[in-house]
């Protein structure tokens, strides 16, 4: 136990590293965009009627000590260190002056609900059945199967999202394709509501689902592959050990060590395929706010949103990295 | 610790998370107990506008504050003192919304009186009176950051109210104009409740939830998301500036922002939206064809209510490359206007060869009487003298989507003018080069050279998608193709940011909009005074984004500001001359009419305007003047 | 070389499948230098025509021949894919040979660089590049940028081989005969990596060809240039799913797979073709 | 007589081929890996199979073991066991006739501790994949059944609650052997049993090999390369060449007075304690399967070779009670160190 308390510990302090390191590019690139926020507010506020120039400069003097941009760059970057810890990210463009982190905060249910059942149900789905691919090799269903994989991997997130919209809502209109739950629930913590949003999450999870779900097969067919020539899994044929229990307590389960390691591994890219399903559903989340944030020039929210999305990933990852002992007994004595 | 168990644990810990999150997040949605919205009804109507990134806050008097603004909250609960209708209007265009009649001036013009109905409630039952006109006008002020705050505090010297039904203005200079700030196209300075509003520290931080208005609809609910919100009609409907026209017939009405024009469509066919903002053009021909009930302002080709917008390539005449009109006409004679129609709108584009939106009312005032002058317009090329315009262009456009779209399209010759605009100047490469040639530049290999040797080059901006930026991206091609770089770049909001700060070369939008109903050109032309342009580098107010000014302009705009409003023989005569002195100098290249793909469905509701039988009001739903069709809507009972 | 190339086109027929089609898409892509076309001009051909004789691959709504459009999208593609891919190669094998031959703090350091990038959702950070880079982040900054954060995973992969390769007698005998570091790496650990190089090649040129087309399809891409995304962007743009023109959104898609599975066959043939235990139990299938 | 054998002997090998056919990248390959071995093992006794690597032993015990995966495959020939339950031909058996005398019947000890245990599976669970369904136990019973079985192995109960790699490498083994002989099988495989292990725990291991098979009375193959290890455990012992049977007979005489140049080889390189003497070594490495020598597979690395070993295969033929070869020159060969040395070994 004391090993493993270590162990986190100096997971812990990796993942400070990278949520510093990753924030801190966040910030480097988002202070490279030529579009001043200050500007982009006074755009917005004048742009709906006329401002007379007096106005305007006591409006850009407000906002940019607002935004603490009266000051030189690397105390900006310092401001911003100090107040991440308190994840404040200053007032948003998009609902001034709102902070931008409420906004975060508003979408980031969605997104970590959505992510999180899609991600773990693509990754036992993709996994179960690629391993029982690789082991059963000469299955007819399970090399279809693979067949299919290969050929829906490929196609581009967006067509893959924008058929199930088609299908599902024009040519045989059973699913709805828009919202994150429907218009005459009262959002609370009630079955109505949970059920709601389950029967709105269908189609955006089995999109992301049915994307992600052919990485998994083939890797895992592959590590399979490799897996059933090892001498654990000889000697339990030999053992007569029943086929199904080898193929999963011991081909696949062995399997799923690595492809764990791979899970946290392409967190961050399955962070990019959220934005596409919530922009292609309508669906509520950080994705969607990122694109209005990008498109109005809303640099917090933009800031917000890429550091939240970084803290997220790192923090799922150090969360695996705290769950692989539990999977792989070899980790957890190290 | 067991494996399995912790696993499974860890999983249920975070759907639970995430579930008690969302829940969390909603409950500054205040909403009703489960509620159903039978269809017969609910009128369900997409909101243009992208989810509302600040949904709980609908305090519309600050601007930047990420509140709503057409997703009910300015058509169904806002109001004002008038509205005109860019269309004809259910009793005339001029609705006197809050007032018992028109505004009434001084005879110089610096002062103005409206007179309040008796008897309109707000939503909470408390009596509207000048007491509120008052308090919004003097709070505005009172408060920069507020939408109406300059224009407010640039006019007015003092506002007094004699009685809680007389409201007086006393206006710091002679502005026959005054009442456009309280008279709605699209939008206006929207009457804020004083009884709640001077309750709150800090107007501006005051989210106003649920809103209080003179509408005949009140909140009932909204997504947490800002993706819809929910309207239910006032049990004291008729106790609002609105009940003259009749009662609004839904008494659930349910905007919808729905971004993706494919899904517009697709939930108009399964029945779940009754009024769409707008389509692609391609997107309004597939719903024609696939939705029986369905249709757009005009049954047929090309279908789009025509905006009394003019979308146009602004030049920044600050820029040295465009400080010579003979430039900015040789770039015009470079563009063919079939190609441009065919390019943006796939020939559903109205034409305007003039700066004048081709809608309304302006055909009959402007369009169909200036023909003759157009006709004879002589342009000195500095070689020759040409005769530019083609009249011909509208009727040339019909015969070509003739084939394609058989009888939707109009043959009837002022049907054509209206769908398709009348005419356009020709294009004319030679003429073009004559005019460049004058202006210094030379020919080298068919690439135009400046005076000083360097190559005619710059970059059109235009919009990420749309018409717009199908129209931009065609133009920088004709132009190229004409022998000079352009090319086109997409940026996502050129209006609040690249027109406003000067950061661009050419760009498409527009700063022309006018009242479409109302021949007079106040509503824009006014902020093209020369004392509104701002230095290069400086920030530009609305809308004269192409920072031209010309001796022969103030004086115009000046005269107009003495001119009474509906003294509409003088404002024709006012516009003649600006459109004259436009044509001249060519500051912009006028080109059509935003034609807005507003689609309807009558499977549960019929009773909208249609361009041809009954074009009582504005279908595009994003203007608060649509709001007039719920007092006509009729359910079909299904 | 050639002998292999041989052997593996006759007896593996995923080799030749995989090679078959990557080819018929190069050579398409390669006919876009004889095009008779400027690709970037609309309304040269007549619009919304269905594939027939005239224009093979039909005819868009913007009024460009599909065929010649296509093929320069792929072109376009084709090039970006790469170049993401050995910019990324030469990242992810520097680090890789270098963490994983002379460990220690080099290691760690490298590993924990790694680790960040890895970490970092590449998405935002893509849209905040053209957030401020605008129509300046044309093909091959894009692909720069995104060779940037290609590399992790890769170098992992080549750090953990070249780590099993350190203790290997021939390191000892090269560290020995006095060879430099760097001269082993790149003349002894390098050739052992190479298979992998080339697996994560293709694999590599699949990712940054998806995630092209995603950020076009949202239109942060410069859209005037013609590739894969950015047609699927215009298709979008003219509502050619729910209008009819199937043509425009099925044929490049129909290519892309094709073209993705040619990588995939590629890599998986060639992964066979270097690791023997597959190609054991391949033979007693 | 006949009838005797039969009872005595409880696997029988006639004439078996097993080869590894393959046909790759346009090749045809036929790896003659066993090549026509008739053998027998009886009730009870310990029979250690011998050779180099890659002579085709690991390859004779798979199909032994039943474990045959194409492309090896049953070319000829029969393997049959006589079990309590009743004989079966593992060469030409269903699945489900080998499914029955696993582990029950016949069972393995397979080469390598250090992977042959399931990584991420408790001690525990592997007994229970194992064990449960030919024990026909479950629950606390089953259990109890292993803990006492340990114990014979000196094995502490708690090993069934570690995971493999917190096990040292002879526990590990002695958990392998514990595996194989949880269901008192009548016949066990032994492949390298103790190959990986350092000396000390290696003469534990043995021992416990010998121990358990004494107490249970059954037959074990042993298979090792190391003829020290023959010399301490074998009844019998059978040497392998290059996919063929080429010298049978009891361990003394095997050691002792070896009738075939390959076995006096074999025995002669064994260290011995004080031996001084410069043993001549084999010229050459083991034929290739693919392509073997004509006639004697020996002969090009024999030093008695006549021309006859080249063009004829000899025959297995009986030399003494017992005990066969297969070499044309078989009263020829003497044992290359003295009977005294070789005793040495034997102790």
């Amino acid at each position: 136990m004391k090993a493993y308390l270590l162990f986190a510990l100096k997971r812990f302090i990796q993942l400070l590293a990278v949520i510093f390191a990753g924030c801190s590019i966040a910030f480097v690139v988002s202070h490279l965009s030529p579009i001043s926020p200050v500007e982009s507010i006074i755009g917005r506020v004048s742009g709906q009627s006329s401002y007379s120039p007096e106005a305007i400069a006591s409006l850009r003097a407000t906002l940019t000590e607002l935004f603490g941009l009266n000051v030189p760059l690397h105390e900006q970057y310092f401001n911003f260190l100090r107040r991440l810890v308190s994840f404040d990210f200053g007032p948003s463009l998009l609902a001034f002056p709102r902070p931008a982190m409420q906004l975060v905060m508003l979408a980031l249910p969605w997104t970590f609900g959505l992510l999180t059942v899609s991600t773990l149900l693509t990754w036992l789905l993709g996994n179960i059945a690629g391993g029982l691919a690789g082991y059963y090799q000469n299955s007819r269903a399970l090399k279809a199967l693979g067949i299919v994989a290969i050929g829906l991997q490929p196609i581009p997130y967006y067509i893959v999202a924008f058929l199930m919209v088609i299908i599902f809502g024009f040519l045989w209109p059973v699913l709805p394709i828009s919202g994150g739950f429907a218009m005459n629930v009262r959002p609370a913590f009630t079955p109505e509501f949970i059920f709601s949003i389950l029967h709105y999450s269908i189609l955006p999870a089995a999109s992301l689902t049915i994307v992600g779900i052919g990485t998994w097969f083939l890797g895992m067919r592959a590590l399979v592959s490799n897996i059933v020539t090892e001498d654990y899994v000889t000697f339990a044929e030999l053992g007569g050990v029943g086929r199904n229990r080898i193929a999963f307590s011991y081909v696949i389960r062995n399997a799923m060590v690595p492809q764990l390691t791979s899970l946290a591994m392409t967190l961050g890219g399955i962070f990019s395929g959220t934005i596409i399903t919530e922009q292609v559903f309508g669906y509520p989340g950080l994705g969607s706010l990122l694109v209005t944030a990008v498109n109005g020039g809303d640099s917090a929210t933009t800031l917000a949103v890429s550091c939240i999305a970084v803290i997220a990933v790192a923090s799922a990852i150090f969360i695996i990295d705290l769950v692989h002992p539990l999977i792989d007994p070899r980790v957890r004595t190290e | 610790m067991d494996r399995r168990g912790f696993m499974v644990g860890t999983a249920v810990g975070a759907l639970m998370l995430a579930a008690k999150g969302l829940a969390y997040g909603q409950d500054e949605a205040a909403t009703p107990p489960l509620t159903d919205f039978p269809r017969k009804e609910t009128l369900i109507i997409n909101n243009p506008e992208p989810p509302s990134t600040n949904p709980s806050n609908f305090n519309m008097w600050v601007a930047g504050n990420g509140a709503g603004w057409s997703n009910g909250l300015h058509q169904l609960v806002l109001d004002t003192l008038w509205f005109i209708d860019p269309d004809k209007g259910l009793k005339g265009s001029l609705y006197n919304e809050l007032t018992t009649g028109p505004w009434v001036y001084n005879a110089d013009f610096t002062e103005m009186t409206a007179n309040l109905k008796k008897g309109v409630l707000w939503s909470d039952g408390v009596e509207f009176t000048a007491a509120d006109v008052k308090y919004t006008v003097e709070t505005q002020i009172a408060n920069p950051g507020m939408v109406w705050s300059a224009p407010f505090a640039d006019a007015i010297d003092s506002i007094d109210t004699p009685d809680d039904y007389t409201v007086h203005f006393k206006l710091k200079k002679a502005n026959a104009r005054f009442h456009a700030l309280f008279t709605v196209r699209w939008n206006a300075a929207w009457i804020m409740p004083k009884h709640i509003f001077e309750k709150q520290a800090d107007v501006k931080a005051f989210d106003f939830n649920p809103p209080v208005g003179l509408g005949p609809y009140t909140l009932n609910s909204f997504d947490p998301n800002g993706a819809w919100y929910i309207w239910e009609k006032r049990a004291d409907w008729d106790k609002t500036g609105m009940a003259e026209w009749g009662e609004p017939a839904p008494k659930y009405v349910i905007y919808r922002s729905i971004p993706n024009n494919d899904k517009r469509l697709i939930e108009m066919v399964n029945g779940d939206l009754d009024m769409i903002h707008d389509l692609s053009p391609e997107g309004m021909f597939a719903l024609a064809k696939q939705d029986p009930t369905a249709r757009g302002w005009f049954p047929g080709f090309p279908y789009a209510h025509p905006d009394p917008t003019l979308p146009m390539v602004i030049f920044n005449n600050q820029n040295p490359l465009f400080q010579d009109k003979r430039v900015r006409w040789a770039l015009t004679l470079m563009l063919d206007p079939l190609e441009m129609s065919m390019a943006s709108y796939r020939g559903a584009a109205t034409l305007s060869a003039i700066a004048m939106p081709p809608t309304g009312t302006h055909t009959d005032d402007y369009h169909g009487p200036l023909q003759d002058y157009l006709v004879a317009y002589e342009l000195d090329t500095g070689k020759s003298k040409i005769k530019p315009y083609d009249a011909t262009v509208g009727q040339r456009i019909a015969d070509m989507v003739r084939p394609q779209f058989g009888d939707a399209v109009p043959t009837d010759e002022t049907a054509i003018h209206k769908s398709f605009g009348f005419g356009w100047w020709k294009k004319d490469l030679a003429a073009a080069g004559e005019l460049l040639e004058a202006a210094g530049l030379t020919n080298q290999g068919g690439q135009w050279m400046l005076a000083d040797g360097t190559p005619f080059k710059f970059t059109l901006k235009t919009f990420p998608d749309g018409v717009i930026n199908r129209l931009g991206t065609d133009i920088a091609q004709q132009w190229t193709q004409g022998g000079v770089q352009a090319t086109a770049e997409t940026v996502p909001n050129i209006f609040a940011n690249e027109l406003p700060l000067g950061d661009y070369e050419a760009g498409m939008g527009w700063s022309i909009e006018t009242w479409g109903g109302n021949p007079d050109l106040s509503f824009f032309l006014d902020s093209w005074h020369s004392s509104y342009v701002a230095k290069p580098g400086e920030r530009q107010t609305a809308r004269n984004w192409q920072r031209w000014t010309n001796p022969g302009l103030d004086p115009i705009i000046e005269k107009m500001r003495t001119t009474e409003f509906n003294d509409h023989a003088a404002n024709v005569a006012l516009g003649n001359e600006f459109i004259k002195l436009m044509v001249d100098e060519m500051p912009v290249i006028p080109i059509m009419s935003f034609n807005v793909f507003s689609a309807y469905d009558t499977r549960h509701w019929t009773g909208f305007p249609a361009a041809e039988s009954n074009p009582y009001a504005n279908i595009v739903n994003n203007w608060s003047n649509s709001k007039y069709i719920l007092t006509q809507l009729k359910p079909t009972g299904n | 070389m050639f002998a292999v190339l041989r052997d593996l086109v006759r007896y593996n027929v995923e080799f030749t499948i995989g090679a078959i089609l990557v080819a018929v898409i190069v050579i398409f892509a390669c006919l876009s230098f004889f095009s008779p076309v400027d690709p970037t001009q609309v309304y040269l051909a007549i619009p919304d025509q269905p594939p027939g004789a005239q224009y093979w691959f039909g005819s868009n709504s913007r009024g460009q021949d599909m065929f010649w459009q296509l093929s320069f999208a792929f072109r376009n593609t084709l090039t970006f894919g790469l170049t993401v891919a050995l910019l990324s190669r030469i990242i992810s094998i520097a680090v890789g040979l270098a963490a994983g031959y002379l460990g220690g703090w080099v290691d760690r350091v490298l590993m924990f660089i790694n680790d960040i990038f890895v970490a970092i959702p590449i998405f935002p950070i893509l849209i905040l590049f053209y957030f401020v880079m605008r129509s300046n982040l044309n093909g091959f900054t894009l692909a720069l940028v995104m060779a940037c954060f290609g590399w992790p995973y890769d170098a992992r992969l080549i750090r953990s081989v070249t780590l099993g390769l350190r203790h290997r007698e021939f390191t000892r005998q090269a560290v020995f005969a006095g060879m430099s570091p760097a001269k082993i790496m790149l003349e002894e650990h390098l050739p052992y990596v190479m298979p992998i190089i080339f697996a994560t090649t293709m694999a590599n040129m699949i990712w940054s060809i998806g995630l092209e087309v995603t950020l076009a399809v949202l239109g942060f891409t410069n859209i005037n240039i013609p590739t894969v995304g950015t047609t699927l962007y215009w298709a979008n743009n003219h509502s050619a799913m729910v209008v009819g023109v199937w043509w425009w959104i099925l044929i490049p898609v129909i290519i892309v797979v094709l073209l993705f599975i040619g990588l995939f066959l590629l890599a998986v043939s060639l992964n066979e073709y270097i690791d023997p235990r597959s190609r054991l139990r391949r033979m007693g299938a | 007589m006949a009838q005797d054998n039969k009872r005595r002997d409880i696997l029988t090998v006639e004439g078996l081929k097993a080869y590894y056919q393959m046909s790759y990248f346009g090749v045809d390959r036929e790896v003659r890996a066993v090549d026509d071995i008739t053998m027998t093992v009886r009730r009870n006794e310990i029979y250690g199979i011998a050779g180099e690597s890659s002579s085709g032993k690991t390859s004779f015990i798979k199909v032994l073991a039943a474990a045959l995966r194409p492309p090896f495959r049953v070319v000829a020939g029969s393997v049959k066991y006589d079990f309590s339950s009743g004989p079966v031909d593992v060469a030409d058996a269903t699945d489900a006739q080998i499914e029955a005398i696993r582990w029950r019947h016949l069972s393995y000890i397979m080469q390598g501790s250090m992977s042959v245990l399931n990584p991420v599976r408790r001690i525990g669970r592997t007994f229970e994949d194992f064990a449960a369904r030919p024990l026909g136990l479950r629950g606390k019973a089953f259990e109890e059944r292993v803990v006492s079985h340990l114990e014979k192995l000196k094995l502490p109960a708690d090993v069934l609650r570690a995971y493999p790699h917190e096990l040292s490498g002879g526990m590990r083994q002695r958990v392998t052997i514990g595996l194989a002989t949880v269901c008192r099988p009548e016949f066990i495989i032994a492949d390298e049993p103790t190959t990986a292990l350092d000396v000390v725990v290696q003469k534990e291991v043995l021992s416990l090999i010998r121990d358990v098979q004494q107490e249970m009375g059954s037959s074990v193959v042993f298979v090792t390369h190391d003829m020290s290890v023959h010399a301490n455990m074998a009844d019998r012992v059978g040497i392998i060449y290059a996919g063929r049977l080429v010298e049978e007979g009891p361990t003394r005489q095997m050691f002792f007075a070896p009738k075939h140049p390959y076995t006096a080889h074999l025995v002669a390189s064994l260290p011995r304690i004080g031996d001084t003497t410069q043993r001549p070594a084999l010229e050459g490495r083991p034929p290739s399967l693919a392509a073997p020598p004509s006639g004697c597979r020996f002969h090009p690395r024999c030093p008695l070779a006549i021309d006859k070993c080249k063009t004829d295969v000899p025959p297995l033929q009986t030399v003494a009670p017992d005990h066969r070869t297969a070499c044309w020159r078989w009263q020829d060969v003497q044992p290359l160190v003295s009977p005294h040395a070789a005793h040495g070994v034997m102790a």
